[in-house]
């Protein structure tokens, strides 16, 4: 009986002490019709070996393809100690600290998670994670909605240039409380924000401006201007970060006059790998005014009987266990141990060794982006700076050029052609630090000799390879 | 403190032992001026502090954690270890299906797997936790209704029993959430439910066995009455530990659950998360779960987007959940196979039942003492509270001394200095033994040398926690030495 | 620097504590003469994340061929925890545990695998590891010499059933110190040692005979008869063992009347992975009378000044650190870590899960040598009774049929014929709890294969594949 | 005790779910009657204990472990992940080189590093720990002289100081190991030396810098001397560290080496082991390393063995050696480079010698105050046992309570109650003055409460242990239940 420690014995004797005949005898209470059969369907269990097998099986299966695809989900180096660390049963195994005491271990080192993404945003405070970027934003979107008094409408400005996925996610989470998200265009020159757009909403109530760095295209927004055009028109700025860019960016905190009110992003670049897009965490951090409509936990710092420092979860009136249906968010379980991976990730890294990460993806995509531009007809449609993802425009269907690239087992980036149909032939490509000269070399063979083939032999296009 | 141990211009150097390329390109404005304020320390250091603070926590893998209503069982190792094989690991979420068929088939034969277990139509694994399946859920019901054009459906109804995400899902879906009794026995006060039900019900949502930790014996004419009303049943799967393998939601007649992977599934907490809440639903309810699903067309794995899946209510994270948490649960989905899960609700019903027994005999009171425990009970220590004046948090600290992680303490709400224990399936009898000696002992404490309890814990790393202070003076982040 | 947490400020203020300018002049007391240059020769450093690059196209390079090949190292399941706690920091980065109250961790478990190894080879004593099974044999010859009272000779009887490099080190190991191995044939037919040969040795001084269970031909000695010789010819028994084996086979300390004297084998088996063959451990254990002769770390229980039990390291006297040259063996550092992921693994596995494994590793070899003796020309020569490995011949060459099984990615087994060219084309073969049907049956097709094209064009046989 | 937690027809049965095959063609008689007695727990059981074990434990990760002469520096936690990659673990040892140019290419380029590191002329891998290594050094120039036939040579010299493997190895080589004494300023008594030089000398074995520390300056002369009397010189390359990158021992006149690759190259002790001990040789004592050695043919990557070496002396193990611990100092030796090596020896000597210097200046005797420390050095407490009855052994128990591990106690034998101090270069200055600080305190206890630190630890899981009753009333197995 895997994981189940009891003996004969033992099963005897629990049910004399019961006084039960049977296991089954204490399901009495379950009316008989309602009682299953042996579900044949599902497959009958193995051993960890054989399971082992099959796993092993099914992760070759999927290949180990040249990853040059970005788009949310970054392929970074983790020091080997993060994850040695992160998977020690005591944190990996441990509930949420509802006892304190008993719980120092995971309630200081969110404390410290804290400190450090407020360092890295120049926020006030954070929380102890959300599900996913994309998830806190919707919950930036509600937060900012509650927040700001001023604004009736719960209506959001939401550029275009935010990933068209966190689009998604946040309408789906919102719009049953009757939320809704404007956007606004970009300008087809720079790839960033259309101030024009924007300034057609100027003096409409709008809750909140959402303002992405890097944005989807890899492009640097106008931080300053955006932050300060929104308070100056009544809204609230919510920033959408990548963490890793902020190292070496301008903090949401500082942005414009007065700073981001909010920020949020998807934690992943920091230790997390790309392990097919979860478990991730969400990161949200805001000004302290603002930090009774925050969802999620909290952690904070305090004494014990004796004024010994110690860390407890705090401000729990916010949340559903406490204030149920008057909560600031339904969320409970978060993303703990992908915390706790970013924490120690980020103390290993410090901030200067995280500057060096991205200052390294930036020169790599550059040189990637540089190297590519040099094929005939592939060209850079934006000119605004990037951060370490860029569009490129290319001679063939996007979607055929990728799934060409796919066969020769690389991941060429992301089709922006659904999302930016008026892009063209477009894809956003990325290279991390990882991403070595001979594999941008690798990118560019292969994606030469796919153009030829498709000015060549237009009827090979389908790859049957 | 990791900060503590910083020093200006220290590096974990093996890590950054690269020259740092210069950023030309990026205009001076949008640069920040300093590195961020994190931590200046070296590997070791950061090593050593993680590990010491790592033992500072209880954890499964350390101790006894009966932790009502959260399933704290063993999480395999196996698990952790399969679902991060480098394949695995490296698998960018946006792979075209061609370099995803070994994931997706993970994916597709879990979904399976739920669907069965449960006895739902479908399954869509992307909720990243309970609470988000509950949200979907909800929003999955509002959807039905709306398709409908039954718009006037404004209410959700929950037991005042139910766990605190219940009626905050509820009013995320913009409902509002009314509560409904439960009554003497465990169960919910029907006579209550029959009044309260109406064209403004859109749902209700129960856990069965519920909160209170019995099962919910009229459930098909609970079922029956909210059908009648034109509402929905939402099942919070939270508890289905107790039922694995022998009890259905579907067949008791819900229309959409949520699971906890996390707790019936066995992945790890990870002192918080991540989990996951994968939703399943009856036929009806279908064409309006979560993207992204993962189908099989014949020959291949193929993914269901908004694209195949138009009447979706989206979807809830950038991309498909929390894969790795799924890959966990799929491993132990396989290792334990059919007859494995019939024994989940046997053996944490035993033990629960016979816990249950022995602290009665005990001298303790249980909440429902005429009803079976599900795999979990609730005990009341009102006499205790009352008589000696200890009252339930202070027997739960004093428990963290003998090394036992506390039980869930006053929750559900309903019962007054409630204890819900949950003793799950992989503990041993002498791990509950054990258990009775440590409460026999502090109730003998109690009554003799109460202080001793009212001011445990003694011997954890800090004593009892000011949280008034913790939210009063906010302290939220490291300033710097003070 | 990696790994060096120094900031400038720090050596700056340490350098004028110690009263010198600079780190160099801490050398001051070296010749100049001496002082090495810069090492040109050696590679500059490289970041982490290149290094792992590297390591994991190394790693890769060299492919995961199907493995039926034992001799002496053996592919099998290890339950996933195992190495998970083996690698905890606790155990990982500790030393030998001098300091015996901060070091109960790693005490307390070492008594527990003397327990575990005593209740398995039916042995009074056990100590904690020697270096691997080969160097334990040589450690158990020198342990028999001394503690045999009665022989004067230095010499020792080892069957030619034993291991060949197991024979090699102990010679290598031995022979300082005047000490002569005298091997017997093993019998043709059988394959366990021929006792006609042994029997010329009857009342000849030999110190020890030497008994391996399974041989190395994967053939069962007769224990019982073998121990009763060497006793009645005033030996010792020395038992060499296979530790799964001994989960289902009569323990060596009840071998025969009274039993062998020193059991001594390769722990690999016990949770140590493949591993390029290390590394493993060796274990030792013997009648309590040998006790003071034996070499190596040995923990006992005892108690502290309260009456509490606790766990020290004992005997000390018999060490090097004590009693330098007259210590029972030159060993220091033994293998540790390996014995913490052998403890975990048998406490895991139990004795009756031990059986299971052993059975189907048997009941494996049993089903891969039979689908192979279907092919033909491919025999069995030996009537013995296995435990997990077994001796086939083939219609070629043995190495040229390995080389050929090779190229197609299966490993076929181990060549015999370097060290038993009387056996001809002959190799041993293993087939784990690990290996399927299928992988048994896709041996059984590119055997088939080889075979058939060794046949019909014999010049292929340098394979050129 | 695990056992403890046994009960009869308890398994773990995730791993061996699965049918158990019979045996009919094993003769009853030589099969065993019942399964070994192992304990039978659950999974989690082990995993609970085994986790709970390990906190017991001081380690590297979690505690300053300044243990002389075994150099417990940080041990990179990617060393532990790359020599684990899934194709390096499942690698046969006797695989075909065609399937091990990947591993064999890591061997060859550590062999090549540790060539030049220690200016040698040839390097073989294979020897298991620093004692097996020398044994090979010593079985080298046995085979040396023997070639020669230069039999008459039966001594080995050592210095009184010297670790006990040297003369135990010696021993194993059948010489007999003669004790050479230490001078007042640390360094060899070069006059006694010339005494015991003569035609039965068949080498000296050295440690430089010697275990008492200090870099023995006269290195040149020695060497003269021992190679005019026809010996041979050994280096003991435990103390490594304390000159990587700074003088190599192949340019100080030593023929052979063994490096400790468990403390130079930061391999992890694991509580014991498993280690690594490489030997280096002049080019005359190349023909008789260990076998197996790999060597590159200009294409590929092929073994040397007995075969192609014939006056090897031989195979020290079955395979070839702990090759997962060469794998990890590989990993480490490229992660440093160069530049690294040097700097492991600079800043050892500066944290030791700064540690040095502030425990002097704290009122404790160094036992060489004249020398420069190399990377670690003497105290000797001889004066407070004196006075205050507070001996060496006690101070070292109550540095346990104040979270730090002692150093090295007792050794080497000749200085009187001696600390030997070896802080390593991955402490961070901090930590140095930390324990300074737990010195001094220590030191004042001993003067106000002498009871306190005589009874020390106070802490620790156990208080101290009775050694004497350990190896009195023998007990190295469990017997079942007292
Ligand atoms: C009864 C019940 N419902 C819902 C939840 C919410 O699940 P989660 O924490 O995964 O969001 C929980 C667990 O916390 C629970 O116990
Ligand atoms: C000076 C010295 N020589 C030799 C050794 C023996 O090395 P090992 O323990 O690896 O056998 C040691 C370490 O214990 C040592 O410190």
């Amino acid at each position: 009986m895997p994981f189940i420690p009891h003996t004969e014995e033992d099963i005897q004797e629990m049910l004399t002490a019961i006084g039960v005949d049977s296991i089954d005898a204490l399901f009495d209470e379950i009316p008989d019709e309602l009682r299953c059969g042996e579900l044949d369907e599902i497959p009958a269990g193995m051993p960890e070996m054989e399971v082992s097998r099959l796993m092993q099986g099914r992760a070759r299966q999927d290949g180990q393809p040249l990853c040059f695809l970005g788009a949310g989900a970054y392929d970074h180096h983790i020091p080997a100690a993060v994850w040695q660390l992160t998977t020690r049963g005591e944190f990996y195994t441990a509930y949420t600290p509802y006892q304190a005491e008993a719980s120092q271990g995971t309630l200081q080192l969110l404390y410290e998670y804290q400190s450090m993404m407020t360092a890295l945003t120049g926020m006030d405070v954070s929380n102890a994670s959300l599900y996913d970027g994309a998830s806190a934003l919707a919950e930036a979107v509600l937060m900012a909605v509650r927040g700001n008094r001023k604004s009736k409408s719960g209506r959001i400005l939401v550029p275009r240039t935010l990933h068209p996925l966190y689009r998604r996610v946040t309408h789906s989470i919102v719009r049953n409380q009757g939320i809704e998200l404007v956007e606004i265009d970009y300008d087809s020159e720079s790839g960033q924000v259309d101030l024009s757009s924007l300034e057609q909403h100027a003096g409409e109530d709008f809750a909140a401006l959402v303002i992405p760095q890097p944005n989807f295209f890899g492009v640097l927004e106008n931080t300053d201007r955006l932050t300060d055009w929104a308070h100056a028109n009544g809204m609230l700025a919510i920033a959408v970060v990548n963490p890793l860019a902020m190292s070496i960016l301008k903090p949401a905190g500082e942005w414009g006059e007065s700073g981001a009110d909010i920020c949020c992003g998807e934690g992943q670049p920091m230790g997390a790998p790309l392990a097919s897009g979860g478990p991730y965490f969400g990161f949200l951090c805001c000004r302290e005014k603002l930090v009774r409509q925050m969802p999620g936990r909290i952690i904070g710092k305090t004494v014990d009987l004796d004024g010994k420092p110690g860390y407890a979860l705090t401000l729990q009136a916010r949340e559903q266990h406490i204030r149920r249906s008057k909560a600031t968010s339904n969320i409970c379980t978060n993303q703990g141990l992908m915390v706790t991976a970013a924490t120690i990730h980020m103390a290993i890294m410090g901030g200067e060794g995280l500057q060096r990460v991205a200052a390294a993806c930036h020169a790599n995509t550059k040189k990637l982006a540089q190297t590519l531009c040099d094929l005939p007809q592939v060209e850079s449609p934006f000119t605004g700076p990037v951060f370490h993802e860029q569009v490129l425009r290319l001679p063939l269907a996007a979607k055929d050029a990728l799934r060409a690239l796919a066969a020769h087992n690389v991941l060429g980036g992301f089709d922006l052609s659904d999302d930016y149909p008026e892009l063209e032939n477009a894809i956003l490509v990325c290279a991390t630090e990882l991403r070595s000269d001979e594999e941008i070399e690798q990118y560019r063979s292969k994606l030469e000799r796919v153009i030829a083939a498709q000015v060549q032999t237009p009827c090979q296009l389908k790859p049957d390879w | 403190m990791i900060y503590e141990q910083s020093r200006s211009g220290r590096q974990a150097t093996a890590q950054t032992n690269f020259e740092m390329p210069a950023l030309p390109d990026i205009p001076q404005e949008l640069l920040r001026e300093q590195p961020a304020g994190l931590p200046e320390v070296s590997e070791m250091q950061a090593v050593r502090h993680y590990t010491r603070l790592s033992q500072k926590n209880f954890s499964i893998d350390t101790h006894f954690y009966p932790l009502g209503s959260c399933t704290m069982k063993y999480n395999p190792r196996a698990c952790n270890s399969l679902a991060s094989l480098p394949g695995f690991l490296s698998r960018h979420p946006l792979a075209p299906d061609t370099h995803s068929q070994g994931f997706m088939a993970c994916m597709h034969e879990l979904q399976e797997i739920l669907k069965h277990v449960t006895g739902m139509h479908a399954v869509s694994l992307s909720p990243a936790a309970g609470a988000q399946g509950e949200f979907a859920g909800v929003a999955m019901i509002r959807a039905y209704h709306d398709a409908r054009g039954d718009d006037a459906r404004t209410e959700i109804l929950v037991p005042d029993a139910a766990h605190g995400t219940n009626p905050a899902s509820a009013v995320m879906c913009g409902y509002k959430a009314r509560e409904i009794p439960t009554g003497q026995d465990g169960d919910i006060d029907l006579e209550a439910l029959k009044e309260v039900l109406g064209p403004q019900t859109a749902g209700i949502m129960l856990t069965n066995p519920s909160t209170v930790g019995v099962f919910e014996r009229r459930i098909k004419e609970i079922a029956g009455l909210v059908h009648d009303a034109g509402g929905l049943l939402y099942y919070d799967g939270a508890n289905l530990n107790a039922i694995l393998g022998k009890v259905r939601p579907g067949d008791m007649g819900f229309d959409v659950i949520h699971m906890n992977l996390h707790k019936t599934f066995s992945t790890p907490h990870g002192g918080g998360g991540p989990g996951a809440g994968p939703v399943g639903v009856s036929q009806r309810l279908e064409p309006y779960l979560p993207v992204p699903m993962v189908d099989f067309d014949g020959s291949d794995y193929v993914w269901l987007t908004e694209k195949e899946r138009s009447d979706t209510i989206g979807r809830l994270s950038a991309f498909a959940g929390n894969a790795g948490v799924l890959l966990r649960a799929y491993v132990y989905a396989r290792l334990l196979g059919r007859e494995g899960m019939h024994r989940v609700a046997e053996f944490s019903s035993l033990n629960a039942n016979y816990l249950l027994k022995r602290l009665m005999e005990a001298g303790f009171d249980a909440a429902y003492p005429e009803r079976r425990a599900s795999h979990e009970f609730i005990l009341t220590l009102k006499k205790q509270a009352k008589e000696l004046g200890v009252n339930t948090m202070d027997f739960a600290k004093r428990m963290l001394d003998y090394g036992v992680h506390a039980p869930t303490t006053y929750f559900p709400l309903l019962v007054p200095e409630c204890l819900l224990v949950e003793p799950t399936e992989t503990e041993a009898k002498e791990d509950l033994d054990d258990f009775v000696e440590i409460m026999k002992t502090i109730k003998q404490e109690a009554e003799t040398q109460p202080e001793l309890v009212k001011q445990a814990p003694h011997t954890m790393p800090v004593r009892r926690l000011d949280d008034v202070r913790a939210a009063r003076e906010l302290d939220l982040a490291w300033k710097g030495q003070e």
